[in-house]
């Protein structure tokens, strides 16, 4: 694998090919319109659910409640029997939609389905990627994620090694594939994964799991000083469930936070009582406005809700 | 990928610092023998693993099946199978690689118990993640762990068996990898592992290759091993992939590291002049039940990954699987645990792929035939692992050809209870009446 | 008598002349090698059997007791322990004497197994008297047995023990004994049986005595192993009796046949001219909770033969004896069911009386913490009975010397139920908190 | 050890010394009034008991009941804790009286006490009489025995070539010490015990251990076949428990019969309620109408009792 970027910045060979009903960002500023969500809604708030759980209904229900709520991206989870990369929390979450029966088939279904401000994302892992279709190859799941008008695709456990089959699918129909830095990439691996950054840099907050932790670890302050040197945007994730949490790391030099187990756990907390579309548009808001706090250096903790 | 067109590092970023760490090491200390790595690690084997094991002609099973039967005997290592090859060596060189602290996953416990006494033999902190309802049906296995000193994690999560410790192992990988080892137990996993692996476990087809050539003057038509992940299979093979009629597989790149990275193989081959002696491998899968998949409820009532799966990419390499048409992992099934796996390492599926192994399965029935028949005419109790490739000379006799070695990769000590349970069930042919002398 | 005061042939006379018709074939066979007994016995211990097992340096002990502790590891013998060089030893010599069967009795089931496993190799039909207590306390050992197609008779007299089912196995002998040879399963009875198997057994120190000159360039300062009926104590220390100070045993008449026993042993012992190293042999019993007898109740809680013992006739020699004062023999105890036994191996008690061995004793407590150590520091599980030469060590340093051999008799999987119990009653300094993980 | 008789027939030198309880033969016919007991009341029955079983008391009355059946000699167990040669009859017998607490004091108290016709002689195991005194040593035991009155020793365990400590003892007191000769004994063997037989061989009916059984084996036939060229009393024991099988024994050349496991069945059957002296004194009466049956040549069967 060369290190060079596989996408030089003059050709925009993929934005015709988007999907048709996100709306198209006003000027081609960016190569995707998943750069794009990050860029102009600066700081960023980028959302996970898991599809499925506890139903592809609900799900949309809370996909539109995120986007309501500030989230400028979706992660949508497709439901994989084993999530190595997750923390209890999404495993768990995974397990809930596995026993409600979600297929890829659903999922795409659903993303057919949704019409959200924010972009959408699908996060799988490899194997369910390669099985869709006939036969173990990649392409038809990316020209499904395609038609079904998602932007990008995110796979724990995908290192860039492994990813050119999927990336040269992506390529050809218009998708970012977005790759993980963690606070154990460094040196040559850091520049080569750089500079291949479709989308954005899903900056892992700390070694681990995902889940949600009560406080922003030191190794995302020393990923983020890492990476201050390369001009591609960066999210962190892993570990970020507070307002606060995304304030001090917008401050720190991110361009969005990514959210997943908190939201998680208001699905399972409220799944049964029908109240978490609204808890998660509130949990949204307040984790965009903590983004903003710490975009604009404000020190104000987050207000008490009304 | 790194056999054809399985292997590779499916794995998250965070890890693939440490995997390449360890191929570095992997190259250093196994390939080159830096700080005479390997000749510690044979020593240790030698002197607190009990190798070389015995190849052991089977006079009895011979007589039996009209053939020469040979058993490479691994039921004799300490600890009671193959496992220790592979958990030693792993653990030594994360002693040379100055890592701290040592984790494994284990179901059964025989990968779990290996480690435990690998880490205390070496002095190296041990943790092992073994699911809640393992736990409960191999507590003696427990106890085996927390008295070599290590502490036992129990996994609550899901069924709490094996695959449920996996992950919880890869999740305290991934947060802790700076400083721990991952001891993976088969020759499965991301890239480097299922080499490590089998370079560790390839002393038993080494060994096994120059007894048989003294005790038979020649190569055996046939190695027959059970494959589950496949360690003892790729460990009783390895030595022998180059044995072939077929040119390839001669000079087969999987094997080019042999010499080098065991002086003791540096002898001379045959005689290039000479036509090669051509060794069949025959890997013995678990044929459980059946061999269908029962897509509705995600079970495969066997673990006939090579033989029946599919490819696709699980536990951090592309390998066959037993996976629902959309991508899902079934539950597999084998009358032996140690078998029931979903996924087979990577290299063994590219030498089925390619030909040069041969995969059968064997069912429950047969192997618990197999169990009761080396018992009962040999005086070895074999694991139910090893009962299925035992269970194949049954059920299959000519293609075995004159002289035949049969891997007894454990001892089965471990599986009385479950025999006993299993044999109950059934009128097998080649069992004893067990009578339970209730007082 | 055989060994100066000890030893003899106490038995009932329709059984003399298979004693004499055995200790024919013990001299054809094993001492002159007739037919290529011995070199059958060896070649089928080697493939069989494992051997020869490893000399193992154990680094943590030797740190922890700053000399230099190397543990023979019979526990790596098929079957987990010494008692299979004896069985095999034994089912053998039946086999070249034209016997049809094979009969032994078993106490917690190490000898029993042996047996089985030793006669399912050899084709021998095998039964196995072992008191219906010992059945219900030892069910595995039961199956296994049962696995290997031996017949277990249960004995219901008395309370259901080890010596209930001798006494049977006598009976059973005495009426079948033209046909049938009863495998003895330690270096007790009458002669020759004493001989024969210190003389299968004697390959544990032949072994040793060469792998610690290879290893340390010289021979230990002492060998310690355990003492129960005492084969694994004269199996190792057979060897080292004549490296003694004293001339009078470098000359032994007991160890006379060794060098036409064993042709592999007839290498040149030490230079003549050099001043003889000298071994010191520390035979290691059981204390039990105490040693004192309990006249009353008839039972001593300790197995502690050769140290506390007198002299006395019990199952066909004149040996030393736990003994009530007017000859009753008393119900010994130990933690270990391998070493509770209220007789002893005649030579033993010989050489202790002469000097050449010194027995010492180890109590329960002491004896599980060298189990948890062992299991701990050196990742070995050893047996119970094992577990008391190397408690020993803890108690004893500066006179067992610079370089130390210890006979690790067995492995300790059978052991852990026992462990787990008396552990929990007990504050053990070096065992772990075994959690039970109850779900 | 030598072949040779050791106790030429010319002396006699142990008469004198017999206990002062037992008649002494008129006249000096034999070299032991065991020898003479038997001779003289061809066919001899010879009669077991575990003494203390189940208590001395009860043996007592036991060995008067025998003596007035018509037993001719009486052996006496003295229990010891591991008796291999006994079949579960005896082997129970002795745990019985091993429960009851019986003590080699005990028991040669009881043999003070015992005034019989037959005479009377100890069987037990070697380390019992080893045990006897101070320290392992044969002859204190012998002197008790012959302070005690009692005739002669067996002693199960002790073959012939480990004999001569304690025949040396007995010698020196006057005992007869009684040889078995098994089924399995020939040869050489046979000849050497059979030329130092003292007081009369103990012929082994069959391989195996005592205990009553219905039938007399054809090892019976074949060993007193192989003896009947010895000139020595015989008397067969291992198995005989009717009046049938004394007969046979006698007919086929024994001059007596021993008889222990079915008198020590009556003990157990009516040990609780009193009867057993009453039995065992019948059962004798029998054994020895059987007996005489076989010298005489009489098929008749015994007659049904009244």
């Amino acid at each position: 694998m060369s290190g060079e970027d596989r996408r030089p910045k003059g050709e925009e060979p993929r934005n015709g090919e988007r999907g048709a009903k996100r709306p198209a960002s006003v000027e081609p500023a960016y190569d995707s319109d998943v750069e794009a969500a990050i860029r102009e809604n600066y700081p960023a708030l980028i959302a996970y659910v898991t599809a499925g759980d506890p139903s592809l209904a609900d799900t949309k229900a809370y996909v539109e409640a995120l986007d309501r709520g500030g989230a400028d991206l979706i992660e949508l989870g497709l439901p994989f029997s084993e999530p190595i990369a997750e923390g209890p929390t999404i495993q768990a979450a995974i397990n809930r939609a596995l026993e409600a029966g979600t297929t890829p088939q659903g999922f795409f279904e659903l993303v057919d389905d949704l019409e959200t401000e924010a972009p959408l994302l699908v996060m799988t892992y490899y194997n369910m990627i390669l099985q869709y279709g006939p036969e173990a190859d990649v392409r038809p799941f990316v020209e499904r994620a395609a038609e079904a008008g998602l932007s990008g695709i995110i796979v724990p456990d995908l290192p860039a090694e492994e990813a050119d089959p999927l990336r040269d699918a992506c390529d050809e129909h218009g998708l970012d594939l977005v790759f993980i830095v963690a606070p154990t990439t460094e040196g040559d691996r850091l520049d080569r994964i750089m500079s291949q950054v479709s989308g954005f840099a899903y900056v892992q907050a700390r070694l681990g799991t995902t889940g949600a932790r009560a406080n922003v670890s030191t190794a995302t302050h020393d990923s983020l000083a890492r990476l201050s040197a390369y001009d591609v945007p960066k999210a962190v994730g892993f570990g970020v469930s507070e307002g606060d949490h995304a304030a001090e790391i917008i401050e720190a030099g991110a361009d969005g936070v990514i959210v997943g187990s908190a939201l998680v756990d208001i699905i399972a907390e409220h799944g049964a009582d029908g109240d978490a579309a609204a808890a998660l548009e509130a949990k949204a808001a307040e984790l965009k406005r903590g983004a903003r706090r710490g975009a604009t250096g404000e020190d104000a903790p987050e207000p008490e809700q009304p | 990928r790194t056999f054809g067109d399985y292997g590779g590092q499916y794995v998250p970023e965070a890890l693939m610092p440490a995997l390449q760490e360890l191929e570095d090491a992997y190259e250093r200390y196994v390939i080159e023998n830096e700080d005479g790595f390997m000749d510690e690690f044979r020593d240790r084997m030698r002197d607190f693993g009990g190798r070389p094991t015995p190849l052991q002609r089977a006079d009895r099973l011979s007589e039996r099946y009209d053939r020469e039967i040979y058993l490479k005997r691994e039921d004799l290592v300490h600890g009671g199978a193959h496992k220790l090859n592979n958990a030693l060596g792993q653990v030594l060189l994360a002693k040379y690689m100055g890592k701290e602290r040592i984790i494994a996953e284990t179901g059964a416990g025989q990968h779990g118990t290996a480690t435990a006494m690998a880490a205390a033999h070496l002095d190296m902190p041990c943790e092992i993640y073994m699911g809640r309802t393992d736990i409960n049906r191999q507590r003696p296995n427990v106890y085996r762990m927390r008295m070599n000193g290590a502490e036992v994690n129990p996994v609550t999560a899901g069924s709490g068996t094996l695959k449920e410790a996996i992950n919880e192992t890869m999740r305290d990988w991934a947060t802790t990898v700076e400083r721990t080892h991952y001891v993976i137990g088969s020759v499965v996993g991301p890239h480097p592992f299922p080499k490590l692996v089998r370079d560790f476990q390839s002393v038993i087809g080494r060994e096994a290759r120059a007894q048989i050539q003294d005790r038979a003057g020649r190569l055996p038509d046939s190695v027959v091993a059970c494959a589950g992940g496949g360690s003892n299979t790729m460990g009783a093979f390895h030595e022998f992939v180059p044995d072939c009629a077929n040119p390839r597989f001669a000079d087969d790149s999987s094997s080019a590291e042999r010499s080098s990275a065991d002086s003791q193989a540096a002898q001379p081959r045959d005689d290039g002049d000479e036509p090669r002696e051509h060794v069949d491998l025959v890997a013995v899968e678990a044929g459980g039940s059946s061999l269908e998949i029962d897509e509705a409820a995600g079970l495969a009532p066997n673990s006939a990954t090579l033989s029946t799966g599919t490819d696709g990419v699980l536990h951090g390499a592309m390998t066959k699987l037993l996976q629902q048409g959309d991508g899902q992992i079934v539950e597999s099934h084998s009358v032996s645990a140690g078998l029931d796996y979903a996924g087979v390492g990577p290299e063994l599926a590219h030498l089925v792929e390619t030909g040069r192994v041969t995969p059968v399965t064997v069912d429950d029935e047969a192997a618990l035939n197999g169990f009761h028949r080396l018992s009962n005419l040999e005086g070895i109790i074999p694991a139910l692992e090893s009962s299925h490739a035992l269970g194949y000379l049954e059920e299959s006799h000519d293609e075995l050809g004159d002289v035949v070695v049969v891997n007894v990769s454990g001892r089965g000590d471990k599986d009385l209870e479950t025999v006993l349970e299993e044999t109950e069930k059934r009128d097998l042919e080649a069992a004893p009446d067990v009578e339970v002398f209730d007082g």
